[in-house]
């Protein structure tokens, strides 16, 4: 069965939820946002999804706060973050290049990525575009760290990186990512070739398994009928499905 | 408080250099006042991102109306980056202060205690801390004294002198229902003056039931209402109307340069009469 | 979430020596559940007041079932004051922790944003803060160095091991329809365990539209919910029904002795056919 | 025109109240609550009366910390409270007496006292009572004081104190009351007799003057029918009227 990349990455950060109680998406986000109403769909229901975009399936009544609220009250188990930059040490970058404050090239800024990054106990950094340029050995600015010392409250923290190209799991003690799979088409070289931080490699990578049809069905299903409400142009565009 | 008033008045009561709050695309927007500032035209206006900042934003920005920004974002969204929001900053023709979603809810939190700060988890180690010494971080006073150090960030209150949105509907005596836009009932208790557009005045008090007054800003906080449809045009009103994302698209392309802003400018904002 | 439960399953999902968040006579009080904990009977519950307390700790107090209060006040409002409360208070049988109305919804929106602490102004020099060392005073670290001291209280968080309300609705996914009672949303954030009665479990999601949303705790914070039809009775329930107050004047005679009150359980708690 | 102890309290009350833009009334306080709806007719509709026991006269949609919060942004102008007892340093006790925790006299407790004590700008303190078992020299135990030292950040504080007997006003600078006027059938020499402080007494003073005619109307009007929404057993026992 046909696949495209956009399935592929929707399958992989789904099974990165299994068995979690409440996942939370930013707006804008419509892959990871995929993601979590796919792994809802798995779980029958057991995962508790809120779109932060969406009109339907964004459960908060108290304002834009709530959000934030949620996490530190420890009831929010993953979310996604982003990054202009994402660097070895898992620091992200969401403000910009070429000097701070008058920056070179000005991205829309850090959102709250400084404070759901502490509190959300599995953060899954996603970022399609796997290069040099994205991938760096150190961010120019840091929206939010990777890592704390030991002595800064923080339940929560960096948990994978998944790219166009691969995985990355995250190693909190040893503030690196260790190479967990490349996705179909791509090799440890290639990937090597486009990273520029160091990353720990294991004995063996495996390659991204492909979506299962029962998977494919899923996204071409419910899940995609769910999400053309709040991504109506990612739906069409990457699933061929218009808002009901 | 004068019931109803009109777009233009509320702009007049936006002084030039007044700190203002407004909310993101996603809330209230009250975009008829928005383009009344930019005719007038408003300068050295300080926004405040309610936590952060879309369309309206950049539309202040690139028309010159805008000395500084303290917000969490500002993006256009689906648009992609807000353009004339990164243009100032490069050339240096606005001051950005940074922050992130929850150090301006609390900031606005504490303002609503009449407080002078408010504590925060999270955030310590970002370079956001490094760029606003105005936050403090002091060693949590409650933890176990025969521990370790327990930093925690202290952010100052966030005062508005203006909170501006667009809400769906008031009534004579000027409440105001927010439905669940709740962060548009923190800025009004927060701001010294709150002026707002929205779509209809009702003639049945707000608060005379409890359904409708549980979404309700009572008037008590509120300054001025004045009717405006589609008031939020063209970024849209939750559960009223939705984006225009045509129109919204068309502003993306001619705001990557200055010259299309401005034949932007022309077309919608400089001419009321086109700007719907 | 189980929903529908009972008013007997929600009670037993209350252990003994658990702190149990309660509100008000005038916000709502689930009072089915109340007297189940009282016919268990519940031993060494440490009631917070929301932020006071009315008939249903008294009765509580009064049954034995109490080891201590944090409260801004006990009374029984018209009735006058709550008798089983003094009267426990003065036989030195609960430990009496008293506070002030907003220290109380400071520690609850400490707890509902993870913090250990909130800054409060205020009540410096009040002999609450003589009898509540875990509160503490530091100098403002936002003053003006070069001014004068400026001393600023910061109460630890409370965070209610169960929240336990009364409201006029809910759905089948267990949100919980509160209205403008907002203090029953913060408990239900701040609490770990919040458990809900209430009028009715209607058809459609109270989250489908925003005028109900706007009143609505998500069920996300909602552990479980029983439909218990006049669950406020005898206190009422705030646009739905007024309060019992024959009853609360027979309750207030009676209570005011203890052979009085182990009449009044006998009547109206114990037989529990004979409640309503 | 004959009129009630309650009435020329009411009166004494509303006349404090004049030119002020915002007044709230806490629960179970039917007199001061009386007062304030008086002020609000006779300033036209000017002023802002919020009643925290009632339905219908009470604005706040943002739960029961929102009059906390809304003394502290400055917005509420005056306020009442009592005591169970008042010294003539304005501290107030509303927590009992005879040894503290374990107090042989348990009242409810101090609500909401210590904290809008400092940030109401014009706090009147009100017990009808007038006996030197409440108005004592120094409070056993201080719910709320009535004044604090230079340093401490204080906008608000006590204003007057009206009893069933007399009105004072309260110098902040001296802490120290200032009789002002004796209610009709009172002398300095009986107020004396049933104060337990010391306070201070003008060259001259006055008899608190008694309704008039078109205050009673007021009283007995529209006051008296707002009032019994939240006062019932008061409005029919007190102005013979009920509830609507």
């Amino acid at each position: 069965m046909d696949w495209r990349k956009e399935e592929l990455l929707i399958d992989v950060l789904a099974c990165m939820l299994e068995g979690l109680g409440h996942v939370a998406v930013g707006a804008a986000s419509p892959i990871p946002g995929a993601a979590a109403l796919l792994a809802r769909e798995r779980s029958g229901g057991q995962l508790r999804v809120s779109v932060l975009g969406s009109e339907r399936h964004n459960p908060f009544t108290d304002g834009s706060r709530e959000l934030f609220d949620c996490a530190a009250q420890g009831r929010i188990d993953a979310f996604f973050l982003g990054g202009g930059q994402i660097d070895g040490a898992a620091n992200i970058n969401l403000v910009g290049l070429g000097g701070y404050p008058r920056s070179r090239v000005r991205w829309p800024g850090s959102f709250g990525s400084a404070y759901l990054y502490f509190l959300v106990p599995r953060v899954i950094l996603f970022r399609e575009e796997h290069s040099r340029r994205v991938l760096v050995q150190r961010v120019e600015f840091v929206s939010a760290p990777g890592t704390s010392p030991p002595e800064v409250y923080r339940p929560g923290g960096a948990y994978a990186l998944v790219t166009g190209r691969a995985s990355f799991r995250f190693d909190r003690g040893r503030a690196r990512f260790l190479l967990q799979s490349v996705h179909p088409g791509e090799t440890v070289a290639s990937i090597l070739e486009h990273t520029g931080f160091e990353f720990d490699l294991p004995g063996d990578v495996a390659e991204t398994p492909a979506p299962t049809p029962a998977t494919l069905g899923l996204i071409r299903g419910p899940v995609g009928a769910a999400i053309a409400e709040t991504y109506p142009g990612f739906a069409a565009r990457v699933l061929g499905i218009s808002a009901g | 408080m004068k019931i109803p008033t009109t777009a233009s008045e509320l702009a007049a009561r936006i002084p030039d250099g007044a700190s203002l709050a407004l909310a993101p695309d996603y809330s209230g927007c009250a975009l008829a006042v928005v383009r009344a500032l930019i005719r007038r035209p408003a300068r050295a206006l300080h926004l405040i991102g309610v936590p952060q900042l879309g369309f309206q934003a950049d539309l202040l920005i690139g028309a010159g109306c805008v000395a500084s920004v303290e917000t969490a974002a500002v993006s256009l969204g689906e648009q992609g980056p807000a353009p004339r929001f990164a243009a100032a900053v490069k050339g240096g023709r606005i001051a950005i202060r940074d922050s992130t979603c929850p150090v301006i809810h609390a900031g606005l939190q504490a303002a609503e205690k009449g407080l002078p700060f408010l504590p925060l988890r999270g955030i310590l180690g970002s370079d956001l801390v490094r760029h606003r010494p105005e936050w403090r971080v002091i060693d949590n006073p409650f933890r176990d004294p025969s521990g370790a150090d327990d930093p925690i960030l202290l952010v100052p209150a966030i005062e508005p002198e203006v909170a501006l949105f667009h809400a769906p509907r008031a009534d004579h005596a000027g409440n105001v229902w927010i439905g669940v836009r709740r962060e548009l009932m923190t800025i009004a208790h927060a701001a010294r003056t709150t002026l707002v557009t929205v779509e209809e005045i009702v003639p049945e008090s707000l608060l005379a039931e409890d359904v409708s007054a549980a979404g309700t800003i009572p008037a008590l906080y509120v300054s001025a209402v004045a009717p405006v449809r589609e008031g939020a045009w063209p970024v849209g009103l939750r559960g009223v109307y939705s984006p225009d994302l045509e129109h919204l698209r068309l502003y993306a392309e001619l705001a990557s340069s200055e010259a299309g802003f401005e034949r932007y400018l022309e077309r919608f904002v400089l001419q009321p009469a086109a700007a719907k």
